[in-house]
């Protein structure tokens, strides 16, 4: 993959061009934000409401609840522009297509990753945490949602030739999803503990950065072959 | 899938395929475009081998398919500025200039999602002119188009000729395009 | 280096007739130690003088986590071939192993279920081999459901092929991560470390199931690959020989 | 014979262990011998099919 300064221009342009498109139909990024919501609330309904319990609770709440929107939202991620022709002339634009596909998600992790890391601390404030945790809340669930989205390109370009991805996404890309989970939930329970978050926080980065040199390949190879 | 296949096309030269439906006419163009894989025999474009520079090739390629990679939600201008910038920088008026040759100048600020059938398509036109690419793959063309719109279609073909470039063209309904096209291909089996 | 023989491999004639000339040679080294092996572990070896007689489940838990692991690296290196070299053999192994795999996965989580009941006094603990082994078989329960919702062969061998390698790319991300998860929140009653090293009596057997359990792998593998190659190609001429030699032609 | 049966009480869980695994390599054969068959019979009824057009 060679990064040209045209490179750069082509994957402002579809930053631009998907921010445009979400900011005229708000409804699809909003949705998997208010999915997020009703889940992490349905479990203080579900467990008894007592604000102690519930804080032990909340980094597991807070994470389910964002992996499943996540993987609500990646759906969407090519399936538009795969149906539209647009990934085609993407193929063909003589740019990298891994390049290309990787601004897409980072346009995606915009309008899905960004709104729920600024939803969490609302949720997790609804969870019993206290508001000394809300930086630490944002900034895991910031850093987690790149991997999250990225683990997502992969599982939207392996399921893009089928005519509705749905379950079989989820069970290709939860457990790739796992680390994601275990060291996101673990920074978020050490910052909602008042304790320092760096260690989780450190190997959250580390998956972010992978799945940047990783994902985009994977992901291209899979939609290449989808559309044949 | 398609076999013992040979063509050569030269500057200022068109080709249109009028092959029966079914024919593989879309395969061939894609196939020619790189998006399947040709399993035995080889490409060349001005002289090499197509997979040893796929970017320069590509830097050559306009392909317009079946699907017209237009978003309904986005003007016509947005739409041809974000498929050219894909490519290069855009000067100021380039995209006023090109739907003016389509004949959409007043609608290059409308939603896609509003227009007709044959008005997308002629936006879709006016990106191929936009592009500067020498080659020029179509696939129905003039698929949804009115006598006014096929008109667009013939002189864009002809400016692109005469600039020295060429072209592949699959058409299934009889479509006239012997005013720019100066080869045709009726029946695959036929050597070009 | 001589490549002919890869190649060859790659024709499906080939492949079928050397297959099943090979099978038999797998087939019975395998039923041999395995046969010999489980005698050795269930009757001859002495109980364990720590887990007494339960030990023994080890016999068949063991190996079983050893071949479903083994069946996912054929399989990824067998989609790594596929898709380099274009060969649609090792993409008919590659389909082959995920079955095999997600079974001896499923036996491995149930034998360590049964295992763990009378030793650590739950069904289930969030041991993280147990739980690697749980996303692996998740992993070919992905794989199967991606393979077999695209109907066009090739596309579906090159997508999952895809799958494939990433997954093998995240094992051991994800191994060590829920090595590092279970040691910042499990309680220490529930796991025994090692315990001593096994007497000869005891290990010997448990290599001779290992070796035996890999023979029949492999031989199942082919076996299932041979079919696979046959449903592939049911047109072909070779096919033809195969399934109705005596009919002359019309 | 009986003391052995019993594995010192560990009975229940010893000898499903051994019947699963023993269950396993006997349905995988089966499973894969099961896919050969499929594969040749339909192979064979193609082969029916492109005689009769």
């Amino acid at each position: 993959m060679s990064v040209t300064a045209s490179s750069w221009h082509a994957a402002a342009q579809i930053l631009r061009r998907d921010l445009t498109l979400a900011f005229r139909r708000p409804g699809e990024w909003l949705q998997p934000v208010a999915f997020f919501f009703i889940v992490t609330l349905l479990f203080p309904l579900a467990l008894d409401p007592e604000l102690s319990h519930l804080r032990r609770l909340a980094p597991a709440a807070l994470w389910v609840a964002a992996m499943l929107s996540s993987v609500l939202a990646i759906d969407f991620l090519f399936r538009e522009d795969g149906r539209d022709g647009t990934l085609e002339q993407f193929a063909l634009s003589g740019q990298s297509f891994a390049w290309l596909l990787l601004a897409k998600t980072a346009a995606h992790w915009v309008l899905t990753g960004v709104p729920l890391a600024l939803a969490a601390p609302f949720a997790a404030i609804a969870l019993g945490a206290p508001a000394d945790a809300i930086p630490g809340v944002l900034a895991s669930l910031l850093l987690g949602s790149v991997s999250l989205s990225l683990i997502g390109a992969i599982g939207a370009g392996l399921t893009l030739g089928l005519r509705r991805g749905g379950a079989l996404l989820s069970l290709l890309v939860l457990p790739l999803a796992v680390p994601t989970l275990i060291f996101g939930a673990r920074a978020t329970e050490l910052s909602i503990h008042g304790e320092s978050m760096a260690g989780p926080m450190y190997l959250l980065a580390a998956l972010s950065v992978f799945g940047v040199t990783v994902a985009p390949l994977a992901a291209a190879a899979a939609v290449r072959i989808s559309l044949e | 899938m398609l076999r013992g296949l040979s063509l050569r096309l030269a500057e200022g030269q068109a080709l249109q395929l009028l092959w029966p439906n079914g024919a593989g006419k879309t395969s061939l163009l894609r196939a020619v475009a790189g998006l399947i894989p040709v399993e035995d025999g080889q490409l060349l474009w001005r002289g090499n081998r197509i997979e040893d520079d796929r970017a320069a090739f590509c830097a050559d390629l306009a392909f317009l398919g079946h699907d017209l990679a237009l978003k309904g939600d986005l003007t016509a201008a947005e739409n041809l500025h974000f498929s050219v910038s894909l490519r290069r920088r855009l000067a100021g008026g380039e995209i006023k200039a090109a739907l003016d040759e389509v004949g959409l100048g007043t609608r290059a600020d409308a939603l896609v999602r509003q227009m007709s059938a044959g008005q997308q398509r002629r936006v879709a036109l006016a990106r191929l002119g936009l592009w500067g690419a020498r080659l020029w793959l179509l696939d129905e063309p003039a698929a949804n188009l009115d006598a006014a719109g096929q008109a667009v279609v013939v002189a864009a073909l002809a400016r692109h000729l005469a600039a020295g470039g060429c072209a592949l063209i699959s058409t299934h309904q009889p479509l006239d395009l012997s005013a720019s096209v100066n080869r045709l291909w009726r029946d695959p089996k036929e050597a070009a | 280096m001589n490549w002919a023989w890869f190649h060859r491999f790659g024709s499906p004639p080939y492949f079928y007739s050397v297959a099943g000339k090979i099978i038999p040679w797998l087939a019975w080294p395998a039923g041999l130690l395995i046969v010999a092996g489980l005698w050795g572990g269930i009757v001859m070896a002495p109980p364990d003088y720590q887990q007494s007689d339960a030990a023994r489940i080890m016999y068949v838990h063991v190996p079983a986590a050893y071949v479903a692991l083994m069946s996912y690296t054929v399989m990824a290196i067998a989609a790594t071939v596929g898709l380099i070299w274009r060969m649609k053999v090792a993409h008919a192994a590659a389909a082959a192993c995920a079955p095999i795999g997600a079974s001896f996965a499923a036996v491995c989580l149930l034998t360590g279920m049964l295992w763990g009941q009378p030793m650590w006094g739950t069904y289930w603990a969030w041991d993280p081999r147990l739980v690697s082994v749980l996303v692996l078989f998740f992993f070919f329960l992905g794989y199967i459901g991606l393979r077999g919702a695209i109907d066009d062969v090739s596309r579906a061998d090159r997508t999952s092929a895809v799958l494939a390698i990433v997954g093998f790319v995240n094992v051991p991300i994800i191994h060590f991560s829920v090595i590092w998860w279970n040691s910042i929140h499990q309680g220490p009653s529930l796991i025994r470390k090692g315990g001593p090293a096994m007497p000869a009596s005891m290990w010997v057997p448990l290599v001779l199931v290992i070796f035996g359990f890999t023979f029949y792998f492999y031989a199942v593998m082919l076996m299932r690959t041979r079919a696979e190659v046959l449903r592939r190609d049911r047109g072909g001429s070779w096919v033809r020989d195969i399934v109705a030699p005596q009919e002359p032609l019309p | 014979m009986i003391e052995f049966l019993s594995m010192s009480g560990y009975a229940a869980y010893v000898w499903p262990s051994v019947g699963l695994g023993i269950a396993l390599l006997l349905l995988n054969i089966h499973w894969a011998r099961r896919l050969h068959g499929q594969a040749k019979s339909e192979a064979r009824r193609r082969l029916a099919a492109g005689r009769e057009a």
